[in-house]
């Protein structure tokens, strides 16, 4: 039965979670975004934290996923968004910055071998995807992964790693077969001090700087065997990269859940500037007898509510076992765009305030940008659902 | 708990609207919107649903199953599917008795709802809210109502007033001390003047009317709540709510034929749907209809748990009024031309939509 | 020399044109919207008057198009759109319904041969491109033009003809051989009562309802061999097609500048509105300090002369012989967008009097759409653009 | 006549211009953004060109060639498309100087032409017109002259007052018994305080600072136009084509890159570009840069000829708020993940156009 009212829990949830971002994360924003790179040690205190719902040892000790009943915990992926919500109040870079948090560390979650649970469970692991030729192209991988005897060769260059100076060890995705095409390519972990495994550079940034972007040289990189996460079987159907693309439906949301935190902490500041210009926020009168600067502020408003109800469905289909491809993208869409048109927005309507780094408008603003950008542009998202309510192949809409 | 689907109650009750709209209103309702006339049979086999009958108490003749204005969201947006008039005429007796319900005191009550139950099928009530005016407000009306001993005088002018000529009572909207109040007045009061038929931009199958009121002279037992008032924040909170719905309804059924009509029409030799303009157009269309849908679902949702909804009502409602805007002028666009012939219902959908930003009270929650 | 002032002939001529819209056109607006397909008996007076700079008889007789001295009249293109914007602001509808004031007869004006000229010079001609399977795509074109004899004999539909019921003749598109590609489609001149020749019906319309849009069925259809408008013969390239597109770069301005008039009139009567209810348009204040209505409003002026602007360079370049396709398709790309989200805004603007037939708004509204769909939709007029940007041809960027 | 085309004057002018900044900005851009310096060499380039010389009368020491909005905002582009910082660091002194030629008694345009004229590469003013708070307005200073005996009395704040820590005077609008004036304040005031160099978001590559202003005791000689005032609104309107002017390099600038990286970048094979999604907001980037060109030669054109250009420099300086956000926006996006990294320019432009809509004041056409 439909039932939109924010659970008891929820919301409870949602008030320490906001209380720990704004007594932890708010108050040092600023100084990790001024001091790009530098790595956030007050952060440490969330090391041992399973703040984003991701199991952080191996499978045996880890709390089930699935409630031990066969169905899945209950509300873990919504509560997981609205974590996340709060948390990017706070500040994005900082959350992308949490110790033992990576992409790499979901990957890990998700699909590792007890012995490689065992191995690499207790590291921080980066993801590496994307390479200077692809982009939001996941399935033109050129890295190439060669067996040797009981070693993978790995050579190749990954662009866009998030935690690339701070982590352990990275997933990094390539091709054992490129005449296979999307099939042949898998994943493996590359430790840290590898030979052959190179940092070279890490990215100046308009927005996340507390966050460590880096570029990856793989070359004639050993790593053994094992290290492969899932199957080395190249199969005919594309199966297996479905599997490794089924991880973004999960954190398309969350993306889309970081994009409302951020827009919400632009609005709460402009709302706050409102009530001490003495401003009636009332949701009462028409649109077109208020000033300009509340009819903005309301119209914002909508779509932020629009957003999180988009990112909460698309979780919450995700609790409840349904597939949810459309509705992550849709998501991902509505808060990616809308979050930075919000935050923009709100830089101009904060005018002054809106232009110095006195105040964190201007902040948030360029840290929104990249929601509408990584783990696929607005343009894929809006791809992504117009083959599918189109019910058309990506041969026949391009 | 927190839920996004329909219980089986509400997918059934969604699947009935739908089914009856596929039948009775699809195919008439250019037809409706030409003539501005909406076939009683089709009206009637909804109110035969019952639905309005369900909420209304056992002890004035009702069915006492209480109001769910959930589920009347998700019986507005599958009418308003089929055509915005018809969504309002069909839920019309509503408009009227849900206030009475909300807050009309035990005298009014016994009155009007009973009133309603003897003769489900008779004319009722309808309500006048919008005023012919620039700037015009709900929360700042011209209308006003004075008291003057045992009595209230109205003054004002009305617009937009659905089924004014044929409805038994109407209740106003009018400014009375400061504060805003509902009165009910009967519709052959010699103080109130319904006028000739409206001609508008949109909403073309529902008969909509000026009302003057002039010196109108009401008991002061008419008031709505009597000398305690009533909620009008609430009753504007469950107008918007319906607003928004009626709004997803348009939107939904606008998304839906021009999806379908970019993937069969072709042009240089390729489905339009092939080409990233027209598929983002679509892709834009049906996430934002879902937005409307949820915006739509937490305001009533707020309104079901009985909590004050101002804020969540009001979001729902400006937000379905800018993308009612936005959405119905994609649905014309993707068709092209074609789009903008009145054979096809985009065109309808363009017009009633620029309805849902400006109207108000039409249809409750 | 950079300037652009509006010189003082220019603002006579608007004025005198606004007179004239206002007077004649503006007064009967209503009256025609509602009584659609009846013809404006009215507009009569303007059968002797060469309100859009055409000449309206044969070759010998009209004032020269280039002057006498080899070059195009002065700002014959600019004093064009700057009457359109005028008569669109009275009313677009009937501004389409002039008499001989027909796009079949700019086409005549600008390729007939001095014969023909003598023949259909004074007749209205409309044109009928449009296909039932075509749309925006007029290289698909369908109907064809067979020879035999001293006769062509046409057969196919054409959809979307203006002036259907009016004209006293029509310019059909039609290909003589559809293996030729672009470069057999042909113009030819037909003749109402000629037999084979059937207005099949007039569509009901969103908007400009005083103007007759009808479709034509041509079965086995015989006209004379002289009837052909420029060459028989199929050239191997597609110069001859792009000859005939090249009435385009005048019409595109000239729609343009048909929603630039009608958004100003939306704008001139909300302005109207604003002023009776004590709002103040000075352009002096901070956006941010202005009730929601003055903003918006700014804000769509604004639009609006941008609007104009685009038109008016687009018209300059032609009067001044240089080629404007691009500027052209810029011009109208965003005067018909942005006339529809003005004439919408408008009438969300002015609430109650918006959606009312008592006042013009929502017709102005329903008139607007139309200049953002017929003479290339804004999605093929993006394309235009971006292809000559980006220096794409239609097989790279489609 | 109307005439939408440059003069040979003006395409030398635009050329040179863009040599310059081609030469001495356009690679440099990046590091002068990171490590907020202008070179003084890229500076001085720009002043030998004598613009501003050129427009100083013949009586103080200048060329007496006239001043030309129209030109002041050709040459704005082409430096704006290199870096913002630097078209406001290369064409300061006229931000002083030109309300002085404008409005100056006689007196104060022997005194600051001249001196001007005499030492064109020495520091010479800079003017003060922001100030930090929300709802911040340049016809709603909080900043208040007084006028006392044979003084004027100043107290407020002010921030974005570019280049005020080496200016030697600072030209500080402030109200005045309901009207607004422009006051010419020593930087050796002892009432008048310059803070540390201002944190941006943008505009990084330029020196901004703060400025208190503490019963700032100023001759009321030194307010400018004497007794009479000065013309607040034409200032206005010169500066708000000046901004428009800057947009339409920032995001012509935008444009180009974008344009240029979608043709050359490949994806699945093809060239970014040849996606509907990606061609269109390059298409829709094209008119929009060439509508705020125009829009910004309007007021310009009006300004030129004497006109009051209230209306013309509004419009166009809002129209570039609006479109400087909304392009230089799409410039980040077509790049998608590489237009996050500050080593490609639209990053920068991204920054620099959130300013247009929010700065006042920073530069004059």
């Amino acid at each position: 039965m439909i039932n939109l009212e924010t659970p008891d829990y929820l919301a409870s949830m949602r008030s320490s979670m906001n209380n720990l971002a704004a007594g932890v994360l708010r108050p040092i924003a600023r100084k990790y975004d001024a001091a790009e790179h530098e790595y956030p040690a007050e952060l440490d205190m969330f090391r041992g934290m399973q703040i984003l719902g991701r199991p952080k040892k191996k499978k045996a000790d880890a709390p089930k996923p699935d409630g031990g009943n066969g169905k899945p915990k209950k509300g873990i992926n919504l509560s997981t968004v609205a974590t996340i919500e709060e948390m990017c109040w706070g500040d994005a870079g900082l959350l992308l910055s949490i110790p033992n948090a990576g992409l790499g560390n979901a990957a890990i979650a998700a699909v590792a071998t007890d012995e490689q649970l065992e191995r690499f469970g207790g590291k921080w692991a980066a993801m590496a995807i994307t390479e200077p030729g692809s982009g939001s192209d996941s399935g033109s991988i050129t890295t190439t992964a060669r067996r040797d005897g009981g070693e993978w060769v790995l050579n190749g260059e990954k662009i866009f790693v998030t935690c690339a100076d701070r982590c352990d060890i990275v997933v990094v995705w390539a091709t054992v077969d490129r005449s296979a095409g999307k099939s042949g390519i898998k994943s493996f972990i590359v430790e840290k001090g590898t030979p052959g495994f190179k940092l070279e550079h890490l990215e100046h940034k308009l927005g996340i700087r507390a966050s460590d972007t880096g570029t990856f040289v793989l070359d004639e990189c050993r790593i053994p065997f094992d290290n492969i996460l899932g199957s080395a079987e190249v199969k005919k159907d594309t199966e297996g990269f479905k599997g490794v693309m089924k991880t973004f439906d999960n954190t398309r949301p969350m993306v889309a859940s970081m994009a409302t935190g951020i827009a919400r902490a632009s609005l709460d500041f402009t709302r706050e500037k409102l009530d001490e210009s003495g401003a009636t926020i009332d949701y009462k009168r028409n649109l077109n007898n208020v000033g300009s600067l509340e009819k903005d502020f309301y119209l914002m408003e909508a779509h932020l509510e629009a957003m999180r109800l988009l990112v909460w469905r698309a979780a919450w289909m995700a609790d409840t076992e349904q597939f949810n491809n459309v509705e992550a993208s849709m998501a991902k869409a509505k808060a990616g765009r809308q979050g930075t048109l919000i935050t923009q927005k709100c830089c101009e309507l904060l005018g002054p305030l809106g232009f110095s780094k006195e105040h964190l408008a201007e902040k948030w603003m360029r840290d929104s940008k990249i929601m509408d950008i990584f783990e696929g542009t607005g343009q894929i998202q809006h791809l992504i659902i117009a083959r599918n309510v189109l019910e058309m192949s990506g041969k026949d809409l391009k | 708990m927190i839920c996004f689907a329909c219980s089986e109650e509400q997918t059934l009750m969604k699947e009935t609207a739908a089914k009856l709209v596929q039948g009775a209103i699809a195919d008439a309702a250019h037809q409706m919107d030409e003539t501005g006339r909406i076939p009683d049979d089709a009206v009637r086999k909804f109110r035969e649903l019952g639905t309005l009958l369900a909420a209304i108490p056992e002890e004035y003749g009702g069915y006492g199953m209480g109001n769910s204005p959930i589920m009347n969201s998700i019986i507005l947006e599958e009418l308003a599917a089929g055509d915005m008039g018809f969504a309002i005429a069909a839920t019309l007796p509503a408009l009227f008795l849900m206030p009475v319900m909300d807050c009309g005191t035990d005298a009014q009550k016994a009155r009007h709802l009973a009133d309603f139950a003897a003769d489900p099928d008779g004319a009722c009530g309808t309500l006048a809210i919008n005023e012919p005016r620039f700037r015009f407000d709900p929360y700042d009306l011209a209308t006003t109502a004075v008291r003057k001993n045992g009595s209230y005088i109205l003054n004002g002018t009305k617009c937009f007033v659905p089924l004014a000529e044929t409805a038994r009572r109407i209740m106003i909207a009018a400014a009375l001390d400061g504060t805003n109040g509902l009165f009910i007045v009967d519709r052959n009061n010699p103080g109130l003047t319904v006028g000739a038929r409206e001609k508008n931009l949109g909403l073309n199958s529902l008969a909509t009317h000026p009302i003057t009121l002039t010196d109108c002279e009401i008991p002061a037992d008419d008031r709505l709540g009597g000398d305690a008032g009533c909620d009008y924040d609430r009753l504007l909170q469950r107008t918007w709510t319906a607003i928004a719905a009626i709004g997803t309804g348009i939107c939904r059924a606008s998304y839906e034929y021009a999806k379908n009509y970019a993937k069969e029409r072709e042009q240089f030799g390729e489905a339009i749907a092939s080409r990233q303009s027209i598929a983002f157009m679509i892709a834009e269309m049906a996430y934002e209809v879902d937005a409307m849908r949820l915006m739509t679902w937490k305001a009533a949702s707020a309104l079901e748990a009985g909590r004050d909804a101002q804020r969540e009502a009001y979001l729902a409602r400006i937000y379905a009024g800018e993308m009612a805007m936005k959405l119905t002028d994609y649905g014309v666009q993707v068709l092209g031309g074609h789009g903008y012939i009145r054979e096809h219902p985009v065109e309808r959908y363009y017009r009633n939509g620029r309805g849902i930003a400006i109207l108000e009270g039409m249809a409750i929650a």
